[in-house]
């Protein structure tokens, strides 16, 4: 039952414990005298019943005891998430990003990553924030989960004093690929972990952030966890079976062999946006190549040319132009969280350059 | 206890008083307006709630009668509107102390 | 608990009870302060996370005519009662007048908020505006507010205005009569807690100068 | 009342009203009618819910997909939540055995407002229909859960304004039922009924009213609030805006977390029929009871913030919900501990209503007892929107509101339809049903602690082998029901005549003829005992109250 990860998640077991012990107890009892008298004081047996009202001091203290008995629960409950929430010396401050279906981190010395490492024995705090709806920040092995939610920071606080590698899952429904939102937590001694962090990925776009660090052989960094099922390659299955089917598949192909494609799962716009044609929750890049889009701007509709600019402005203000048939505020803007560099590249890339 | 049907009166309904009652309402809106006017700072919501609370305790027992009227009334009302008061309060301990 | 422990046994004869008429709309009525109660919820939260806003915001509005409405409202739940006493001591004309009166009052309120929403859409302020869009969170916060409250506020005037033209109808047509009363008593029950309603909106949005 | 029929008797079914035919049944305003409109529609969008249910359970049979696809699942566990909640539970006991009882229960030919109690019945009616026909236009089922968290519920594409309308509608319609009842109970008392001579299940009928009154307005209003949002983004929940989810989680369980005990309070007040009836003693506390149903319902108006453990609301917030939590498992512990004490020196007899009342009292017991583990702070944090939840939750609201829904229709059937059904048959029924019940929930807690998230289409592999404990569990119960359902009907057609009284109960609606007549009595009742008050056995059989 204990996990052993942090002195915060086996108290939790242990206040767990205990609640699930005093309710077994209740439970059983209950039941058993329940069966008794209804054996006991079956029809057969005891004819006719006794009249009995009430009795005011089993009353009394079957309200009393019960009482203190879940004050107790209260604080046992309490205690603990208090003294998490409220430790001070912390060693390390990681900005969490969530969005629909990705999680990413960024360290104080700017690298960004998408598993989350942290130094083991020491006290790292995780501001988290959503850049589009609700998600919920959850470590199983850790017992501790905290909404990342777009209108404000929530923090959460991680004391690990085992190493090893652990599931985090998104707890709380965020549409269409909420099961699939898993990334993992490594812990790791302080001294692979501060290797780690020093390395920083040639260009700070960084697909290869992790894979290259000694402490993650790369064999075993999956950064999705197991069950993400890989957009990539599986579209590119798709790709192989159309393959003949329209000229649309080149763009797909050029897209999944861009040197940039990389770029389009670091920002997780393939969550919403195919390579393959099929208009899932945002219009397929494939649409780009028709080199013209309707588009609903304030309500009026009307035919965009796809160009630079028109691309641009649909990842830094995804709301002023509304592909037709498309609903508002479902793309979450890139405005401040995308690098000149990056936007670049995507733009053409998505334009169809090499 | 036939005569539940039709309500009875203790109190005989008349024009004056209701009158009264509207120039009371008519001036504490004046007085709410001009001590807005000032600068109470913290103050300005305090005693505009004050005398909403006044003007509207005027209206619920004179024009609509609970004064007059039977007392389980007057109990739904309390009950009613103490928990929407705890409904207040208890939103304000999230918001007040994140 | 109520005096009239003893209800009017099963006496098939009897289907009318003007007390428990009474009750049923007194309960609809909580219904009615719980659903705003919780727009005031809602108000109280932004009011603390946006106070600045807020008072900046409200220097958009119209005090003046808040004020006249303010006036108008109270002055219509006055004619409202009076209809009532009117209608109790047996002046069936008179009620009507009152009543009537009454129904011109609200529609004056309509008018005069209409003139005032009027005059905010002309602005570019309305919910979805790109005026809107470009001022402080707090501020859209203010307007989004007052729209759907007073906009709510509003839809209940209106459906206060039926009512009491039902009343008015079943007073005409002796529906009502000065021993029978109490459609026209539960109809300015429902007039009187629109009003309550505007005496807290009023201070809530208008005031925070 | 002697159990002859009187000469003029004729039962409401053959009573001629107005209207005749189809119209005499959806035009009337006899309680007793409505009632079973309620009934029938229910138990119609219950077996369309448990469909879906079965769905599910299909669907997490293998990892990856097995049936269907995300949006579907989505989808339907949205829709299983929306049926379920506003459509089955809340309305179930109230207004199906609520419309049909409490008159009688009381001695009063109606409830207060008869006219009104037929509009909520359409009301109901048309909520249901625009729900359902929301599936099929512009924009497809809704995927939001049926917890509708904002900001999703305005971000996704899918058609949400109509469910929430039909949402509004239905809690209007909820809304009459509650000041129907409210207003019967201090209206329409037959003479000498006074407060505490009213059986506890018109206590608990009375408890919940002022649930839905007080409670119901907030999820109008938040309703409201974001067909708004959604239509014309005043951007009041809005984060882009500066809007704050949160406080849309708050009013949202200002309401959900009251309806809980909606669903929950009648229930607690059947049980408190059954015990007595069959046990033929009197209930043990009876002010206990009675009064530990208002205690519910005023505590429980002030503890939503359970829900909320890891929403991001302020710390002291939430030792404040998880304090207010605790203390409303109080007066249901009260509760537990005087049925089983009624149990104490009776004279039981073993019936499929008794059965079920047992089988609740368990079920009941685990489910609230894991609601303690939900209310502590920090295992819910780490217990939220896992399957631990999910189990919490069908445990009470399926294992107790649910199952006594089923008791409910075991114990009044006779009433109802004025025919027995095979008590054997019901019994086994009552144990495959709870057997399926253990096997599909309970491991639900198992994968809960171990993490599994709720709302997950997918899973890890070390999910499986609980998954599919449980869609199997699931397919047991299925024989449960389809078993249960049989034998009701079978005993509709074929029954043996019930007369009037077929348990010895003593509360009115067993002093007057099953199926009642029209109005109820052919005599007008006069009440001098407790509702419970079986010294007086025989003189209150012989004699009527
Ligand atoms: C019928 C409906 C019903 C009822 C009666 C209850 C009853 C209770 N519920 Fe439950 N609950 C739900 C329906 C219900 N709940 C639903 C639908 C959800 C999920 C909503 C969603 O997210 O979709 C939920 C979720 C939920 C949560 C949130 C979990 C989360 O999302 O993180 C919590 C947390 O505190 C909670 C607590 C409780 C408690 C303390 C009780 C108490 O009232 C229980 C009291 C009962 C007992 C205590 C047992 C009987 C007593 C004894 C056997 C005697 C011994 C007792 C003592 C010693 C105290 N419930
Ligand atoms: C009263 C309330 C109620 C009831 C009775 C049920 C009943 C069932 N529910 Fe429940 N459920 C909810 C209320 C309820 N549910 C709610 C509120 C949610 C939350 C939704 C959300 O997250 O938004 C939920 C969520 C929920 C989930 C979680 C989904 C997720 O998070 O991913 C699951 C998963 O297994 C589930 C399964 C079931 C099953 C298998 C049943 C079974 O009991 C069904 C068993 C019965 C059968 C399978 C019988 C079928 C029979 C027939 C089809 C034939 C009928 C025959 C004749 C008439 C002759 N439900
Ligand atoms: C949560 C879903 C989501 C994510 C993530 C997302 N988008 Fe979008 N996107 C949409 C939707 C929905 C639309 C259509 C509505 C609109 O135009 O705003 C869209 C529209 C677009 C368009 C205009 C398409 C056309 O056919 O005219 C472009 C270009 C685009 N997105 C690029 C991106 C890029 C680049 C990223 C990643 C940095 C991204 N999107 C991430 C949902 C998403
Ligand atoms: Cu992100 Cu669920
Ligand atoms: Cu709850």
């Amino acid at each position: 039952m204990f996990s052993g990860t942090s002195f915060y998640a086996d108290s939790v077991d242990q206040a767990m414990l205990i609640i699930v012990g005093i309710s077994v107890f209740f439970l059983l009892g209950i039941v058993a005298v329940m069966i008794y008298f209804v054996f006991r004081y079956s029809r057969k047996r005891n004819p006719v019943a006794s009249q009995i009202h009430g009795n005011l001091t089993l009353e009394i203290v079957w309200i009393i005891i019960p009482f203190f008995i879940v004050m107790g629960m209260f604080w046992l409950g309490w205690k603990d998430f208090y003294d998490l929430r409220e430790k001070a010396d912390i060693a390390m401050e990681v900005k969490v990003e969530g969005r629909m279906w990705k999680w990413s981190f960024t360290y104080p010395n700017g690298k960004l990553s998408d598993t989350l490492y942290i130094p083991v024995d020491k006290v790292t705090k995780l501001v988290m924030k959503s850049v589009d709806v609700n998600h919920s920040f959850y470590i199983p092995a850790f017992r501790i989960k905290e909404d990342v939610i777009a209108s404000r920071e929530t923090y959460m606080i991680l004391t690990p004093i085992k190493r090893g590698t652990f599931d985090i899952a998104c707890a709380e429904y965020c549409g269409l690929n909420h099961s699939y939102m898993y990334t993992q937590l490594k812990v790791v001694a302080q001294s692979d972990f501060d290797d780690w962090l020093a390395i920083m990925p040639a260009d700070s776009s960084g697909a290869k952030q992790d894979t290259t660090s000694k402490v993650a052989p790369k064999s075993e960094n999956v950064a999705e966890a197991s069950l993400l099922p890989d957009m990539a390659s599986e579209n590119s299955d798709k790709k192989e079976k159309s393959k003949k089917d329209d000229a649309k598949d080149d763009t797909a192909n050029d897209l999944q062999n861009h040197r940039n494609f990389r770029l389009l799962t670091k920002y997780a716009c393939v969550s919403c946006h195919s390579t393959d044609g099929s208009n899932t929750i945002g219009p397929s890049f494939t649409e780009l190549g028709k080199g013209y889009t309707t588009v609903v701007t304030s309500g009026k509709e009307r035919r965009a040319k796809i160009d630079a600019k028109y691309i641009r402005n649909s990842i830094i203000d995804p709301d002023v132009d509304i592909v037709k048939g498309y609903k508002p505020y479902m793309m979450p803007s890139m405005k401040g969280r995308i690098s000149d560099k990056d936007l670049n590249s995507i733009v053409d890339m998505l334009l169809g350059k090499k | 206890m036939e005569d539940t049907t039709a309500i009875e009166h203790k109190h005989i309904p008349s024009y004056g008083n209701n009158i009264l009652i509207w120039l009371t309402l008519l001036s504490l809106t004046c007085v709410t307006v001009a001590v807005a006017g000032l600068d109470l700072g913290p103050y300005i919501l305090l005693t505009a709630m004050v005398v909403a609370a006044i003007k509207s305790a005027l209206v619920i027992n004179v024009f609509m009668h609970i004064k007059f009227d039977d007392p389980i009334f007057k109990l739904f009302f309390t009950v009613v509107i103490i928990t929407l008061f705890v409904l207040f309060t208890i939103t304000a301990f999230d918001v007040l102390y994140r | 608990m109520d005096t009239n422990q003893i209800a009017p046994a099963h006496a098939a004869t009897q289907h009318r009870d003007d007390f428990g008429s009474k009750m049923g709309m007194w309960l609809f009525l909580f219904t009615e302060l719980i659903l705003f109660g919780g727009l005031f919820i809602v108000y109280m939260v932004y009011r603390i996370q946006y106070s600045e806003a807020f008072h900046f915001a409200a220097k958009e509005l119209n005090l003046a005519l808040g004020t006249l409405n303010t006036i108008i409202l109270l002055t219509s739940s006055l004619t409202c009662v009076l209809a009532l006493v009117a209608l109790q001591k047996g002046n069936k004309a008179l009620s009507i007048i009152f009543l009537i009166l009454t129904k011109l009052l609200a529609v004056g309120f309509l008018v005069i908020k209409g003139f005032e929403w009027g005059a905010k859409i002309s602005h570019g302020i309305y919910p979805g505006s790109a005026e809107l869009a470009n001022k402080e969170n707090g501020e859209i916060i203010f307007f989004g507010l007052y729209y759907s409250m007073t906009g709510l506020h509003a839809l209940h005037i209106i459906i206060g205005l039926v009512i009491l033209s039902f009343s008015l109808v079943f007073i005409i047509r002796n529906k009502v009569t000065p021993t029978n009363y109490i459609k026209l008593e539960t109809a300015g029950l429902y007039w009187h807690l629109v009003d309550i309603i505007w005496i807290f909106l009023f201070p809530l949005f208008y005031l925070l100068h | 009342m002697s159990n002859t029929a009187s000469p003029t008797y004729k039962s409401f079914y053959d009573y001629k009203g107005k209207y005749t035919g189809i119209l005499g049944w959806i035009l009337s305003t006899d309680h007793k009618r409505i009632g079973l409109l309620y009934f029938w529609s229910m138990l119609s969008f219950f077996l369309v819910g448990v469909t879906l249910g079965f769905l599910m359970r299909f669907e997490m049979l293998t990892t990856g997909p097995t049936i269907m696809q995300p949006q579907m699942y989505n989808a339907v566990f949205t829709l299983h939540g929306i049926i379920m909640i506003f459509l089955f539970i809340i309305p179930g006991i109230p207004a199906g055995f609520g419309n049909f009882l409490l008159p009688i229960m009381i001695g009063a030919e109606d409830v207060s407002f008869p006219r009104l109690n037929l509009l909520s019945w359409w009301l109901y009616i048309i909520g249901g229909t625009i729900a359902v026909a929301s599936l099929f236009l512009s924009g497809g089922p809704i995927d939001t859960g049926w917890t509708f968290y904002i900001p999703y519920s305005i971000r996704t594409s899918t058609q949400v304004v109509l469910p929430l309308i039909a949402a509004f509608i239905l809690g209007f319609s909820s809304i009459l039922t509650g000041i129907n009842f409210i207003t019967t109970v201090h209206r329409l008392r037959a003479k000498g009924m006074t407060f505490f001579k009213m059986p506890l299940f018109v206590w608990s009928l009375y408890a919940t009213g002022w649930i839905q009154i007080i409670g119901t307005p907030i999820i109008g209003i938040t309703i409201l609030l974001v067909i708004v949002e959604r239509t014309f983004g005043v951007g009041l929940f809005d984060p882009a805006m500066g809007g704050d989810p949160i406080l849309f989680q708050h009013l949202f369980w200002i309401y959900s977390h009251p309806a809980v005990y909606i669903m929950i309070l009648p229930a607690m007040g059947i049980v408190s029929e059954i015990i007595p009836t069959f046990a033929r003693r009197t209930i043990f506390g009876y002010k206990a009871i009675a009064f530990s149903s208002l205690a519910i319902a005023f505590v429980g108006t002030l503890v939503w913030g359970h829900h909320m453990f890891t929403s991001g609301m302020s710390d002291t917030a939430r030792w404040i919900y998880s304090l207010l939590t605790f203390i409303v498992a109080l007066p249901s512990a009260v509760k537990v501990f005087n049925w089983v004490a009624t149990m104490y020196k009776g004279s039981i007899k073993m019936s499929a209503p008794f059965a079920f009342v047992m089988a609740f009292i368990f079920l009941f017991s685990i489910g609230g007892l894991t609601g303690l583990i939900l209310g502590a702070v920090s295992t819910d944090v780490h217990l939220h929107d896992t399957y631990f939840v999910v189990s919490h939750f069908h445990f009470v609201v399926f294992g107790g509101a649910g199952f006594m829904f089923f008791a409910g229709m075991h114990y009044w059937f006779p009433k109802l339809f004025g025919k027995l059904y095979n008590d054997k048959v019901a019994l086994w029924s009552v144990l495959i049903l709870t057997i399926g019940f253990m096997m599909l929930y309970f491991t639900m807690f198992i994968l809960g602690y171990e993490g599994m998230p709720r709302r997950y289409y997918d899973y890890l592999p070390q999910f499986h082998t609980l998954h599919v404990v449980a869609t199997v569990g699931s397919w047991v119960l299925i024989s449960g029901i389809i078993l249960m359902l049989t034998n009701l009907f079978i005993a509709l057609r074929k029954g043996k005549p019930a007369g009037n009284n077929p348990w010895g109960g003593l509360t009115l609606e067993w002093q007057t003829q099953s199926p009642p007549p029209f109005e109820n009595f052919d005599y007008t009742p006069e009440v001098i005992y407790g509702p419970y008050d079986y010294e007086h056995f025989d003189e209150i059989i012989n004699n009527g109250h």
